[in-house]
């Protein structure tokens, strides 16, 4: 019993030592390095202004009231009831993608943008207007590494780069 | 019930300390223990719940009902796949909606990788608590290869929200089962070094073994569940006893043991993590072919976005999914998650809200181990317990 | 066993009761008991097979009653353990009073305390009469109950 | 200017002020704490301190640190005994810098020559802990109360069996002054004459310095910092170093006194004692990084367990390891 437990703290100190001088480190160095994300991530959303056709359904299902459905600042002459377009409050989008899949024009679409940083609360409101121009890019310092992220069996995760 | 009348004793002669443990503690959580100690010895502990309430269950009231989908995730971060399949289950039943069959599979896959990533979490949690750094870092990193198949398969790390009412709403990627398989070889050889490092490890067995011993009959009385429960001996697992998904065509064991201490608890979290894997394998073996989305609504689809459905394989909901009705009615499920059972209760009365939300969480059901375990052991043992709890406040106080 | 079978067992280990049962869903056998007998059917129950509560639920019904909800199950007969036991006891609404079943099934310490903190429903015998999930200084409405109003913001701007 | 250097290098200035003394023992403070996190990470899957002078692997990490103590706001909370609360994390780093001055850094390279100099420096080690627990009282916490409770508690378990094996060795090499000692170790070093006591030495440095699975009396996740919870800016500094300070002098004092100090060194390498300083250097550095790996491989005992080890198990190896050394010196000894 006594002998077993020697060997146990051998073999616990051996596997740690092995540790030393292996190298399958799992860290991404973000923000050197930056996740190639696929087509599906649900990123923050991209909105096409041309075919939206203000069926408001987006701004009824999103579970967390981050979609509202906005006026145009400037209502057209003679327009009695203008359209409403939907805008985007980033600050409480959790970026479920509801209103990704039942936007039934693919106006919504999700980028694969996710890492934004804003000064202001005000700055992350988007009205139809900026909505449509698309999300902000990231800014990094330097432009990043892309890599893809793949399933490895030695490593885990082995990231390559693109 | 004498024995939880009164569990803090304060003595008369300010012989016990009182020590507020939480919710600013390195090792606390969410949470304030409130434990009282007799030099090294702590006479009795009372958790104080509540710090992370966010009434999930009034929220519900006034939301639609797909919108809870993510509302019953938020509360149990690591473990999001089990809220959201019991409340989609529940809905079902209540809709009278029957899932097809590939996507029955697909929710069981799902649930699966979330099992292992969240009983990696749990292990993690309790390797630091008890002071293995090593532990911590080794399960939280290996955390990463099964979120990124989860991310693979539903386009978010943690908050999947992948189940809906009908389905599920993407069909996997075609290199998928590689990636799966790929992974699960590089678990299985990693859980050797575990086992040698950590499991075996004599320190490790000194903390664990024998501290917060929790017998069958006390686990069965005050409703424990999950592993909590299995390690104590009492062979439960909805995944058998009441069988959803593809669980009925799945052949796996339920990992019991019979010690019901912290050790047991903390083996057969790693034991349900190889017969996951066993699950996940099957799945991706017996997968069948054919829709991910019941007919009744993918008959409701407008002809462009049944086509994309048909080309992408990614499910567009259709605009009743805005404003859904259920017919008024009770209906109630439950499913195994990563930390225990999962209940919840859906009252309706015929809106587009349920009238009456309820979920019950594992996490809350075994608060009362704190009590019950904390009781006449040392104060290093605190975290030892609570860690193999695989308590989640957030999770208990919704 | 299949449902028939254990709503046929309810009804026997029932029968000097003034009860109701009947069959709600699959595998969910629904008794219906008036507050006075609850804690004797509980205790009826328990005797079958039925050792643990995993859900306790008031609901408010405002102006008319309240209805306390427990969803008991088994851990020790496996067979049982396939169904959802409900037991359902109905309150008057200027009066939502009824007695704890903490002496028939400790499991529902923290589930009765928690529907005490936040539907406000007075558990008799229960030890506990402090707040659970709310701040311990809370006071007013219980917040579960309907007249307690959440705003909701609508969908436009 | 020859002067000045000539001045530095007596022994009685340059042991206390450059090696082991004050620059070496805060070079290796520098270094030491940023192997541990180097090590641990890199058992751990990840990089560890990288981005200060990251070609280096962030071996400046440590500077950086260094400066964010010494210029946070140093907080002493309102209801702590200010006179205990500031002096003695000062008090318990001088007297864990203090016993270098008793080790020799070469032969016949000493500060102050005694024929019980490793009895001196064993006193000394014993003056701090009991800093450790005045500093822990004054806090006024409840958790550095446990703490400090725990360290006294520590302290009785560790230092019997500590003085015994140590003396096991001056029984073995029959004498007391460690310079003799290393001398004694010419041709066999005193680990492979006395094994023993040289594991149970190993141990009780692991748990005099408070390194895992030894860690008892800091244990973040049971009492956030044991008795350094209410410490900040500098005064954290301090007392984290001393512990550090401790482990520099141990080791010192293991590779003299079992691995044989300067030798394998021929003796016409041996004077000036400059090589001889570095091989000791080095094997103190092996015993430093043996401990600190230990951060990656055991989480930590529970104080019972911990006081059982040391009465149970190593205060009757330790006194066991006495009887081996008097065996040896009868078949034959050194």
């Amino acid at each position: 019993m006594a002998v077993e437990r020697v060997f146990d703290h051998l073999r616990a100190i051996a596997t740690g030592a092995k540790y030393l001088f292996l190298k399958p480190r799992l860290t991404l160095m973000y923000p050197d390095e930056v996740e190639d994300l696929p087509r599906g991530y649900r990123g923050m959303i991209t909105y096409n202004h041309e075919t939206c056709i203000s069926c408001s359904l987006c701004a009824m299902v999103c579970p967390a009231d981050a979609i509202k459905m906005y006026l145009p600042k400037e209502v057209p002459e003679g327009e009695k009831r203008p359209k409403r377009y939907p805008g985007i409050n980033y600050t409480r989008c959790i970026f479920c993608g509801f209103c990704v899949s039942i936007c039934p024009t693919f106006s919504l679409q999700h980028s694969t943008i996710h890492d934004v940083s804003f000064y202001t609360f005000e700055e992350q409101i988007f009205r139809p207007e900026e909505f449509a121009k698309g999300p902000p890019k990231p800014q990094y310092d330097k432009e990043p590494v892309k890599v893809r992220v793949i399933p490895d069996e030695e490593r885990g995760l082995r990231y390559e780069r693109v | 019930m004498s024995e939880f009348v009164e569990t803090i004793s304060r003595s008369e002669d300010g012989r016990f300390l009182e020590l507020l443990i939480g919710p600013q503690h390195p090792a606390s959580g969410h949470m304030r223990l409130v434990a009282e100690v007799d030099g090294d010895v702590v006479v009795s502990l009372r958790p104080n719940l509540g710090y992370v309430h966010r009434s999930v269950e009034k929220i519900a009231e006034v939301k639609k009902f797909l919108q809870i989908i993510p509302l019953v995730e938020r509360p149990s971060l690591a473990d999001t796949t089990a809220n959201n399949l019991a409340y989609v289950l529940a809905l079902e039943r209540l809709l009278g909606v029957e899932p097809p069959p590939r996507a029955q599979y697909l929710r069981t896959l799902l649930a699966e990788i979330n099992r292992i990533h969240s009983h990696f979490y749990g292990i993690g949690i309790h390797g630091v608590m008890i002071g293995s750094s090593t532990a911590f870092m080794w399960a939280f990193g290996d955390r990463e290869p099964l979120i990124h198949l989860a991310q693979e398969l539903t386009g978010a790390r943690i908050t999947y929200s992948y189940i809906i009412p009908g389905g599920v709403r993407r069909d996997m990627p075609p290199d998928f089962p590689d990636k799966v398989e790929k992974v699960l070889r590089y678990i299985e050889r990693r859980l050797e070094d575990y086992d040698k490092l950590y499991v075996r490890n004599p320190v490790v067995r000194a903390r664990l073994e024998g501290v917060g011993v929790l017998k069958k009959e006390d686990a069965i009385r005050l409703g424990i569940t999950g592993p909590n429960l299995r390690a104590s001996g009492v062979p439960y697992d909805v995944r058998k006893a009441d069988p959803y998904c593809a669980y009925p065509d799945i052949d796996f064991n339920v990992i019991t043991r019979e010690e019901g201490d912290a050790m047991a608890r903390f083996l057969v979290r790693v034991g349900e993590i190889r017969e996951s894997m066993k699950i996940i394998r099957q799945v991706l073996k017996k997968m069948p072919d054919g829709p991910i989305f019941a007919e009744k609504y993918y008959k409701m689809l407008p002809p462009n976005l049944k086509k994309y459905y048909e080309e992408t394989k990614e499910v567009k909901f259709p605009g009743i999914f805005a404003n859904l009705r259920a017919p008024a009615g009770e209906s109630v499920a439950r499913v195994e998650g990563g930390r225990g059972e999962v209940v919840i209760y859906i009252v309706s009365k015929g809106g587009m809200n349920p009238y009456r939300f309820r979920i019950v969480t594992p996490s809350f059901r075994n608060a009362v181990l704190f009590e019950h375990l904390v009781r006449n052991v040392r104060v290093a043992d605190i975290p030892a317990i609570y860690g193999s709890l695989d308590y989640f406040p957030p999770e208990a106080d919704r | 066993m299949d449902l028939e079978e254990v709503v046929q067992r309810v009804k026997d280990a029932l029968s000097d009761l003034e009860v109701e049962v009947q069959e709600k869903g699959p595998n969910v056998v629904e008794v219906k008991v008036n507050r006075e007998n609850v804690i004797e059917a509980a205790r009826k129950l328990k005797g079958l097979g039925f050792d643990h509560v995993k859900s306790v639920t008031a609901i408010d019904y405002p102006n008319e009653r309240f209805e306390v909800v427990y969803h008991a199950s088994s851990y020790s007969n496996l067979e049982l353990a396939r169904f959802f036991l409900v037991l359902r006891v109905d309150l008057p609404y200027d009066d939502p009073k009824t007695p704890s079943l903490l002496e028939v099934w400790p499991s529902v310490l923290y589930l009765e305390h928690e529907q005490y903190d936040l539907m406000g429903i007075d558990f008799e015998g229960h030890p506990r009469k402090e707040r659970l999930l709310l701040p311990d200084d809370y006071e007013g409405i219980p917040p579960l109950r309907k007249e307690f109003k959440i705003k909701t913001e609508g969908i436009n701007a | 200017m020859m002067d000045l250097l000539d001045l530095i290098l007596q022994p009685w200035i340059f042991i206390p002020l450059i090696f082991p003394g004050l620059t070496t023992a805060f070079l290796v403070l520098l270094g030491i704490i940023w192997a541990e996190r180097k090590i641990a990470a890199k058992v751990q899957m990840r990089y560890g301190p990288l981005y200060v002078l990251k070609p280096l692997g962030g071996a400046i990490q440590m500077i950086a640190d260094l400066l964010r103590y010494l210029f946070a706001e140093p907080i002493i909370p309102k209801d702590v005994d200010k006179l205990t609360f500031i002096f003695a994390p000062l008090i318990l780093f001088g007297l864990s810098y203090l016993p270098t001055i008793v080790l020799p850094a070469g032969p016949g390279f000493t500060a102050i020559s005694s024929e019980m100099s490793l009895l001196i420096l064993l006193g000394l080690l014993t003056l701090s802990p009991v800093f450790t627990m005045i500093l822990a009282w004054g806090s006024n916490n409840k958790f550095s109360l446990i703490g400090g409770l725990r360290e006294g508690y520590l302290v009785t378990t560790y230092e019997i069996p500590l003085f015994l094996s140590a003396l096991s060795m001056a029984v073995l090499y029959g004498t007391l002054d460690i310079t003799a000692m290393v001398e004694a170790q010419k041709n066999v070093w005193g680990i492979f004459l006395n094994p023993l006591a040289a594991i149970v030495f190993l141990v009780l440095i692991l748990i005099s310095t408070s390194k895992f699975p030894f860690e008892i009396a800091e244990a973040e996740s049971e009492i956030v910092m044991g008795p350094f919870t209410e410490y900040s800016g500098i005064f954290y500094g301090l007392v984290m170093g001393a512990s550090y300070l401790k482990l520099y002098v141990l080791s010192l004092l293991y590779a003299l006194i079992f691995l044989g100090g300067w030798y394998p060194l021929p003796s016409f390498l041996q004077n000036p004692p400059f090589l001889a300083g570095i091989m000791v250097f080095v094997k103190g550095l092996v015993i430093m990084f043996i401990a600190i790996f230990m951060r990656a491989i055991y989480p930590r005992y529970r104080i019972d367990q911990a006081i059982q080890i040391g009465w149970h198990k190593l205060v009757p190896l330790a006194i066991l390891s006495i009887f081996l050394s008097l065996l040896v010196v009868y078949l034959g000894g050194v």
